[in-house]
């Protein structure tokens, strides 16, 4: 078992691929996404109502060192102030393979 | 007679489960059609009027008279935001006029299908050409408003962001069903047109009806968000549409537009987007509430248009192309 | 002629693929139907069921002859729960025996539709207020059995708990979506429905056979959940249909209801809900276990009333009748 | 980065309504809904079938300060009492902006 | 007339909305069919496939005419995988070898039916027992494709494995619908089936059309997974189906079987499946790539088969059977 | 509040039976699972498209008390490393009802 952060990322779904461009320039080498998922926060209700994702959350769960997560903080950080969602870190252990 | 025409229109099924989605939000019914077939049935509509416009469109008409109407509706797409952003600026922020703008200067497909279901019931021609406009008509808007909000709240529009801007309004995917299944319904033969009617065209009025009912649903959820939002907006969504019919109804004749495609132009005029609108919206201008031009456009001016509008601006353009 | 008939019941797609459905569970295949996908399937059959029902009901027929059949309807639905709650009392708790009462007062959407799909093949004549009826049905039993409950738990409903299930009974998607297609096929007119009929008629029957195929991978997969629940309850869900429906065959020619009327009211009386008691019990009366009473009415009642009932019943009928 | 809790709390979807009226009574602030989830407990599989969603569970994620957990945690435990479900929590850090 | 006949397969729906997928992945748009939607058209296409064609078995025909394509049938679906396994173990490891072995020597249904649907326009009688050669080929490859990796891979196959993917080889939901809807087609009566036909006959078409749209965005997606897999792999998806499908050709009449079922036999040797092989190789061989097998299937063969091949194995059989 | 420990798995859908036989001869006495979850990892991309569930994850949480976890983690080692897919373990507590 190898210690590891588990980073939980919620972003309004038209956001999401901006999350996805921030992994693939910083070569994330795995993460998992469910979409689909609704909420509430800061910018009102998420009911996922409607014929586009204008009303749905994206969530991806990224398990990563966590230098690995240092180094994309600060663009996270930005891109969560410019389009909302949350971003927060738990240890974990991980089951090596 | 013009009564006559009201009542024909508010009973027909589509409208009819439109107002009982909007009834089974207000008796909070759990009544719901699940997302993903509503995206389908949304898709088969426009899927279903891009093939019979084609397939129209196909059996000739004069490029002279059909060039009009297009370039009429590509007018009403820049300067309807243009001038809706000036009135909207001094209520809301830039970024919320500049989406709402761009809400007003799109189109609503299902509003449009609802006028073409009732131009067939009335037996009016219109031209497959129309199809076109209402293709044509959804992506300026979005980029008028995205350009208008960058030059008012100063920050400079990154290009990569602004590219993607553009890529959406031109390839998002309602835009792309239409014109796709317009130039196929253009190009095959009648026969081939004929063995995908009895799915494309046959079904549409029932389908548009159950489609309706998920609108009114949809509809209903959306409007009580806009109680917070104050008289202003809620006066905006109901007069813009007015003012944008009345204008188009009075130049129609000018341009020596027929009957039926100065109606559909009206109601291209005055409908507001809330598909393709908001998926660009959301992506181009965060900062902009789709808790607003939302609500607005469906909770609104949609309803407005296919009950008290689609009968009122037929009236009066029968009155003046009398 | 009466083997005939049972096997033309049988032979039917929409019992044909229910049985295939059952296999496809019993040799473990992973065919599915989406979930969403079967939502709307049942959406659909209550809204044309509706549909055609009002417009039945529009063109005509005696008030008095109509009334007969509902106030029947409404009999059934509250005096089904309370018998049986008293069987089933005696070897359930208070919790789960008011729920298994509910489901059996209250009614099955598809057996009804599939009664109708055989009303029609056989080409007897039934009453458009059936369908109301069937809509009638489905909310009694549920509040006749949160009160049993409450009576006999000894617990203290809270007002707004029960304010909740009243409005659940009366509100549900399904009977919402019945009553507004019966209102609505009343009220328009016969060119309107024609409009929408290639849709919501003339795939009724095939949309049903699909349905009944999702019906029988549901009920595949409850059976085997019931294993462990014991014979009585297996005795109740074999024996308790055949009850309803006597009792109801019995009374219908006294009241002077019609042959296609009276086979419809006993199907109504034989089946078990299996959609809206369920949503209302989870809610209503956490305590109780679905695991007990979905399985008995989808595992059990429901395939007995569609594969022997349907017939069985018809042909007691139209002895009664003859 | 600041100490937050995440709170996850999965109930038979028919109960979902009683929790987000809970943390609406509550004020909460913000949450993620997952719908449509599976499971199984001691209720029995829930397994997803049918045409209702008797058979579905939801899934809800919270951050939150301790002491606003602590506020709803009595009734929370109540809720699951009666309708089953299960509700757990870790600790994390939540990325500020 | 022979570029009559190759624009006629293109100018079809079908056709023309697959390639509409295929440019809305070029252009980027975000056009897109739920993915339960499409399971439930791909559903439907085999439902409706099947029960016609029990239909028509139900018809008559001759015993000994019939079984002639059956067996061939199964030859090719063993002998397939075997010949292009020795291939195909130069370039790839044993388990790819094996999943892309079975993926050839396996069938797609939806190139099957594109092909019935150009019978149809063709006007080219077929037998309702290719329906059972479809079925039948669709299972026998994922066998003779596990077992060869076993074979070659030295690793001891688990019987409890072994039990697992024979049994998902034989109840996967495709073959099972298609089996039901068969035998379901054979035995009711002729006014049972017109019952149904309004949905699963007039809708075909119309529903294929829009399901090739969906096939075209997939086809598109998985083209791009390709690109970093090397020329082999696209050399040997575009040769392998045009090989088999020679081989067909050339033994077809020979065994005395019609032009019709003929053209059918070859669609399908030449075909390789993307929906039963995908999901029996995930379970039963966990190290071969699915990202290699379904793209070749989907983005290589399956294209070529609908677009070139159709129309050039039928000028070929028409040339060889004048 | 009792401690416990909250496990992750996350797998190629077509292996989730698998890991759910594996739980029952454990006699593991309950878990939730999302379906239909998205992702990317050594195997590449899981884009959740197609007709089967070829492409597709599920996901499965799973809180329990330690030494639960360690009956099983071996038997799952082995299952992660012939089908792909992820394991981890991180500190929670539980609402106890
Ligand atoms: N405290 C919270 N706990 C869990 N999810 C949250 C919380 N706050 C916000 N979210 C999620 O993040 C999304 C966007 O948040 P916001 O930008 O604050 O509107 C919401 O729709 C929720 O899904
Ligand atoms: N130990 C557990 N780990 C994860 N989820 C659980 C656990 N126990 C119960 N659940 C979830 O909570 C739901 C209701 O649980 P119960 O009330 O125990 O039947 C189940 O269907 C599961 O989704
Ligand atoms: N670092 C990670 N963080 C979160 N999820 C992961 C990670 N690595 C792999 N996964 C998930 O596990 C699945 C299978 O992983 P793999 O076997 O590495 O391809 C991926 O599709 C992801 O959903
Ligand atoms: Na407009
Ligand atoms: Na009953
Ligand atoms: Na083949």
């Amino acid at each position: 078992m190898e210690n590891i952060k588990r980073v939980e990322i919620i972003v309004p779904s038209p956001e999401l691929e901006r999350v996805l461009d921030l992994f693939q320039e910083k070569k994330v080498e795995g993460y998992t996404l469910i979409e689909k998922v609704r909420g509430m926060g800061h910018r009102g209700i998420q009911d996922g109502l409607g014929l586009t994702d204008a009303f749905t959350n994206s969530m991806l769960i990224w398990y990563c060192k966590p230098a690995k997560f240092d180094s994309l903080r600060e663009q996270m950080r930005d891109l969560l102030e410019e389009c909302g969602g949350i971003c927060a870190v738990s240890d974990a252990q991980w089951l090596m393979h | 007679m013009d009564l006559d025409l009201i009542l024909h229109n508010l009973f027909s099924p589509p409208i009819l489960f439109f107002l009982g989605g909007l009834l089974a939000v207000a008796v909070r019914s759990d009544l719901e059609i699940p997302r993903d077939v509503a995206k389908f049935l949304s898709l088969f509509l426009l899927f279903s009027i891009g093939l019979k416009g084609g397939m129209e469109l196909g059996h000739g008409g004069d490029f002279a008279v059909m060039i009009k109407p297009l370039i009429f509706a590509v007018l009403l797409a820049v300067l309807v935001p243009l001038y809706t952003f000036v009135i909207l600026k001094r209520k809301l922020d830039v970024y919320n006029a500049g989406a709402v703008a761009a809400t007003y200067g799109s189109v609503s497909a299902v509003t449009f299908v609802t006028a073409v279901s009732f131009l067939e019931g009335a037996d009016i021609a219109y031209g497959g050409h129309m199809i076109a406009a209402l293709a044509i008509m959804e992506s300026p808007a979005i980029i008028v408003g995205v350009i208008l909000i960058g030059r008012f709240s100063g920050a400079v529009q990154k290009g990569n962001r602004m590219r993607k801007v553009l890529h959406e309004a031109f390839t998002n995917g309602s835009v792309f069903i239409i014109l796709l299944s317009l130039v196929i319904g253009l190009v095959i033969a009648d026969d081939q047109y004929e063995a995908v009617a009895p799915f494309s065209e046959n079904l549409f009025k029932g389908i548009l009806t159950l489609f309706m009912l998920d609108m009114g649903l949809l509809a209903g959820k959306r409007i009580s968000g806009l109680r917070t939002k104050g008289g202003f907006l809620v006066l905006f969504g109901i007069l813009v549409p007015f003012f944008n019919a009345g204008v188009t109804m009075l130049l129609c004749p000018l341009f020596g537009i027929s009957l039926g495609n100065a109606f559909l132009l009206t109601i291209l005029a005055a409908s507001a987007s809330y598909i393709a609108v908001p998926a660009a919206m959301r992506m181009a201008v965060p900062k902009a509430n789709p808790g607003i031009y939302v609500p607005l456009s469906l909770g609104i001016t949609f309803p407005i248009n296919i009950i008290v509008g689609i009968p009122v601006y037929y009236m009066i353009l029968q009155y003046l192309y009398a």
